[in-house]
């Protein structure tokens, strides 16, 4: 068998430009400073739901309110994550991981205060009608919550009927739908026809592997994605008031 | 149990493993023998997104996506060629869909073998409808319509049937987003393993009816989808390491239809059939740098090493300037089968092969524990313990942490990270239960709380 | 004339002809070495129709291009890559559109090279746009214009200029569809090599003065007009055989570039570039079954065997499946140099060369005279004849008829039209006048009534 | 140097199919019968120039009309080359150089006669503006002229203006254009549009290896022509009444 030493044939630009840091070690000069919320935002990055739940009780009994310690603490913890998930330090399964303990801790929160707590704002989530891949909605999903997002999630193999609808009950700021297999297609072009005869103006971002730039670009409502881990970047955009032709601009790779 | 577990490897030595070359070539088709001393092509397609609005028109698209390969076949003088009909899924739920269009196709492939004699077959894969929005329902309504699916293709034109079956998927995609190795190997191993048996000796038996090739499966909804996530060399969402590790699992789910009595070739995107190969002797098609059209992968040129079909995996149907998109592609296909097949007419096959494997054993983890004596040696851990799917999904994985382990003391180049989570992969796997029964009882307990679609009933457990 | 032409080949030896090797490798770009012991792959594209609307879109579109193709080649660990940018002509009429564009490219190369090390290089091939309408004008405004946009992208990050030359293309469409050999001689043979010289000399001392590499020509207007009309094997508009002995000329008129200072590497569509790297020692761009998404041809692997760099020729900028079409593309190139160039390391880099030859040897005519042991004994004609660019020119030709003849005597099989064809061929060209003066005298006559837009002023005669 | 007998990797299909017959032997049988009217059909196949003036004059000078000439033995002459050319035992030059044989004759024909000549119908051939490659071009219409049509050839680098100001004088039954290069495809959308604000309803028929049917189909008066002898046969079809949508159906080949 032939064998031979491969760097002169190929190059593991990944080994080439690792950190020399942890990832721990990152995360250390991210925290919060206050020992408090440090604990917490500590425990989110940990992916302990149960030092999560610890650390927020023992700071909502030194006399913090509940709500704040959402984007205080929890929040915070979170942002931490997916700095380092930006920097390809984290992967994946610990940002879901983390992203879990979070949302036990808002939950916690939300039980121990009176108030109500607003999210930064509600996002339709769905698979396609046809396809029942839903691992790239799982995600994204995951991602949307760890960045704060209220996310209502429709599922997979969803009708057009029924996207329509949670979106003029729900008001999203924006869609995010996914598709895995080409001939599910059309069902974007439906979804946006549908939402424009109803008046309804929010974007739609979609990916997924079956989705291509300039199928999505043709319809008026359509924001290609190619990476879940831009889904947040563009909820954030469209609070900052980028419309579609500049989320186009900004996300567009092609 | 009913079928019989491999508990040996047909090939005696890794050294023999050689693309176009298996020890039960698979005679299909017109005139064509894959596996029996040469390789050929195979190529696949999506019919553009509005073609599939009534049945006229889907079946006129394949017919031109038909016509247009044949004829760029005979243009540049290759010998044979493979077409693989994946389901689009109106073809699935519509049986006479995909009878009329195995027909149609059919009818061009023998004008064109008439006229020049090219080998050629036809491949259907039907898809895996057993799911829809609020369940799966693996034994019902939709399983009965995939069965009628396969019947009509098989008496319709179709020579060679195949499926990408979803069993498993629902645990696997829980667990592969969370690092839990025990789920991989519940949803892969044992749930995956049951229900490609279940649906194998069905389809054996529908193919045996019709005098037509039960082809093979593969663990695309599980392997793959790891491998994608897990993307390239800079992409850090799931360890590419732990991918490796589904990989070799995934071949004892594979593995599972054989044992059903499917004898190749498995189909193109089971980058498992490499194991699959050196066990049973048959077959197997692959994908890599022909098939950029739909992905990018770490092994573009391995994927040839012991390949019998060279597959694209899926292109659109679309006009380019060479041609249309099939054309481009089955061309470019089909140009490395001729490279493959001169080098075995020439003596120098496995100095070729060797080329092909050495240039991405290195390039990932995956890469390396698919070698061919890499992807050997997982395959005589599997067969070590033929009477348990649990062990041999288990021993899989546990070999292919120690080889990626072993290979990082050589030119495996391992990040940090990939480091860290080989060694815990591999620690988890070690410490799961030591017997089937226990493991299943446990995992039932916990995924059919965690995991809302799982339904022990579709597995018959 | 003043260039000195060559009368003797560089390599002694046919055998010593390899892929990655060159005797004079050229260094560019961003740490690239081209010939010097490796394949690169050189990725080409078009933009989109309608990116081309004004300078600030296209410029954006090359952008895209330039940062997927790099993304793509450290995602899968690529050491090196190429990019071509074949002006588009809105990019050659404004110097600075050209200019930006080039610019824009380099600066997202450099910043990918910085990160990771990527070795790589631009080359920028202006369009020739000497002809209108009415006439072609080969020496006048537009040439200048030409000039002037080789000086600006020189000078704004372009590591090599190229140009696909048109020179004596109106006589030639002429005579090929007639079967007119004299012509073809001429057209090739004479205008497109005093034409070749006149531009090459001035690009060359642009390229000196900027400190980039004047890299090649070729006869894609002629050579490859004639394989293309010529088409398949089930093609019959023209004789291969014909297309053929227009393939052996062509290389005497490409050749001119290197005479006038030209250093390599030629471009990839000129197939007679195999014959050019015998003769200079310079390395050399080619195309072949990664270049299916532009056209089809014959020798799709055989195209790889002395190559230094590996094209598509040419994308349509889009989405596919598997990432936007360039990405696809220069994936699979790159994964065949990584195929070759692990060949070359195992010492086993000759056998792969000779299995990519012999697998289109006697696919077709061209092929077979293209070959890289025929390739070369066409390099010895016409470095036999050094000092007359018409003997030269016959004799090329009249090799190519005799090495198709003495083919047919061993495997190469030709159809009873193509032996009568290269036959005629061989006639004809023996027939012709016995020396230059008397040919061009008679040719000037003939050509310039029956072409209307010929003009002997174009080529100084 | 490697060396292997090809036959187990490559096929030369163009061997295994060739006639048996030579293009000469399967012409004598599609000849006209009469011997003055073969004498002038033979020597086009043959593009002999001199042979088919000889050949006309003969013939009229025994009292046959010059005009009736043109259909019966000249265009005679040329289905027979076309017939070959379409079977594969006959090739472009053999097509050129008969077609200019013919040509002559015509311009015999009709210098004998004192009435007009109708050609099968006229047709306005082009490359389009930006491109200066026009092989295609020439090909094209030597084959439409050789199947009695009466071609208007514009040239290369053709303005959008100037062939629609031809359509319009000219009222041809179809356009043909043909472009090398892709940036010059946006012409074939300019003359679509002016041509449709002109209320001229003529197919386009488009081709060269820039062009995409995807492409052309996108425009109303679009029909995509992969293979240059299909040019006539679109012809045909339109004078035999086929519409666009029908011209597409037939010709299309993806
Ligand atoms: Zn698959
Ligand atoms: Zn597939
Ligand atoms: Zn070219």
């Amino acid at each position: 068998m032939i064998d031979i030493n491969p760097k002169n044939i190929l190059i593991r630009y990944n080994i080439l430009v690792e950190s020399d840091m942890t990832p721990e070690e990152v995360a250390e000069q991210l925290f919060p400073t206050d020992p408090h919320i440090r604990r917490v935002a500590k425990s989110v990055f940990e992916g302990d739901e149960d030092e999560v739940v610890a650390g927020l009780q023992k700071t909502i009994d030194s006399g913090v309110d509940p709500l704040s310690l959402i984007n205080n603490a929890l929040m915070a913890g979170m942002e931490v994550v997916s700095t380092l998930y930006d920097y390809g330090l984290l992967y994946l399964p610990d940002v879901i991981i983390s992203a879990q303990a979070m949302i036990e801790g808002i939950e916690y929160c939300k039980e121990q205060s009176k108030q109500v707590h607003e999210s930064k704002g509600k996002i339709i989530s769905y698979v396609v009608e046809g396809d029942i891949h839903d691992i790239g909605k799982t995600i994204v999903t995951v991602l949307l919550r760890a960045n704060g997002y209220d996310v209502i999630d429709l599922g997979k193999d969803v009708p057009v009927e029924e996207v329509v609808a949670a979106a003029k009950r729900e008001k999203p700021i924006m869609l995010s739908g996914t598709a895995l297999m080409t001939t599910t297609m059309h069902a974007f072009k439906d979804v946006n026809s549908r939402l424009l005869a109803s008046d309804i103006n929010v974007p739609v971002v979609c990916g997924g592997g079956a989705v291509t730039q300039d199928f999505i670009s043709d319809y008026d409502l359509g924001v290609y994605c190619e990476e879940a881990a831009d889904v947040p970047k563009i909820a954030d955009s469209i609070l900052h008031g980028l419309n579609i032709r500049k989320l186009r601009d900004t996300f567009h790779k092609h | 149990m009913s079928v019989k577990r491999y508990s040996s490897m047909e090939y005696d030595n890794f050294e023999d493993l050689l693309f176009g070359h298996s020890k039960y070539p698979v005679k299909t088709g017109l005139d064509l023998e894959i596996g029996a001393g040469y390789t050929t092509a195979e190529v696949n397609y999506a019919p553009r997104p509005d073609a599939a609005e009534n049945k006229a028109k889907l079946v006129n698209e394949y017919e031109r996506i038909t016509r247009d390969i044949m004829e760029r076949m005979v243009q540049v003088g290759f010998p044979s060629v493979v077409l693989e009909t994946e389901h689009v899924q109106q073809m699935t739920h519509n049986p006479e869909w995909g009878a009329d269009i195995a027909t149609a196709q059919k009818a061009i492939m023998e004008e064109y073998h008439d006229e020049y004699g090219i080998k050629c077959a036809l491949r259907h894969t039907v898809g895996d409808v057993r799911g829809d929005r609020e369940s799966i329902d693996l034994r019902g309504d939709a399983y009965s319509r995939i069965l009628e699916s396969f019947e009509q293709v098989a008496s319709s034109g179709a020579d060679m049937l195949s499926i990408e079956s979803l069993g498993g998927k629902e645990v696997f995609d829980h667990s592969i987003l969370r690092n839990d190795m025990r789920g991989v190997i519940f949803s892969v191993g044992i749930l995956g393993a049951l229900d490609v048996e279940y649906i194998w000796k069905d389809i054996c038996s529908i193919a045996k009816k019709n005098k037509v090739v039960p082809a093979g499966d593969t663990a695309c909804a599980q392997a793959n989808t790891a491998m994608f996530v897990a993307g390239g060399l800079l992409d850090f969402k799931l360890s590419h390491s732990v991918a490796s590790v589904v990989r070799a699992i995934s071949a004892s789910r594979s593995l599972a239809a054989y044992e059903a009595g499917a004898i190749g070739p498995g189909k193109d995107c089971g980058y498992e059939n490499n194991i699959i190969k050196a066990i049973t002797g048959y077959p197997i098609s692959q994908e890599g740098k022909g098939s950029t059209c739909a992905h990018s992968d770490l092994m573009g040129n391995m994927a040839m090493q012991c390949c019998d079909l060279w597959s694209n995996e899926s292109v659109e149907y679309r006009g380019d300037f060479g041609g249309t998109t099939v054309q481009c592609w089955g061309e470019t296909l089909s140009y490395d089968c001729s490279m493959m097949n001169t080098a075995l007419e020439a003596g120098v096959g496995k100095t070729l092969r060797d080329v092909l494997m050495v240039s991405d054993r290195y390039r990932d983890p995956q890469a390396f524990i698919l070698s061919y004596d890499n992807a050997y040696r997982i395959g005589e851990i599997i067969t070590a313990h033929p009477d348990d799917l649990y062990l041999r999904g288990k021993e899989a994985g546990i070999k292919a942490c120690e080889l990626i382990e072993s290979g990082s003391e050589g030119f495996l180049a391992l990040s940090k990270f990939e480091k860290a989570t080989i060694k815990k992969a591999q620690n988890d796997l070690k410490s799961l239960d030591e017997d089937m029964e226990s493991f299943i009882c446990n995992c039932l307990d916990t995924y059919s709380s965690e995991v809302e679609t799982f339904n022990a009933s579709n597995y018959g457990l």
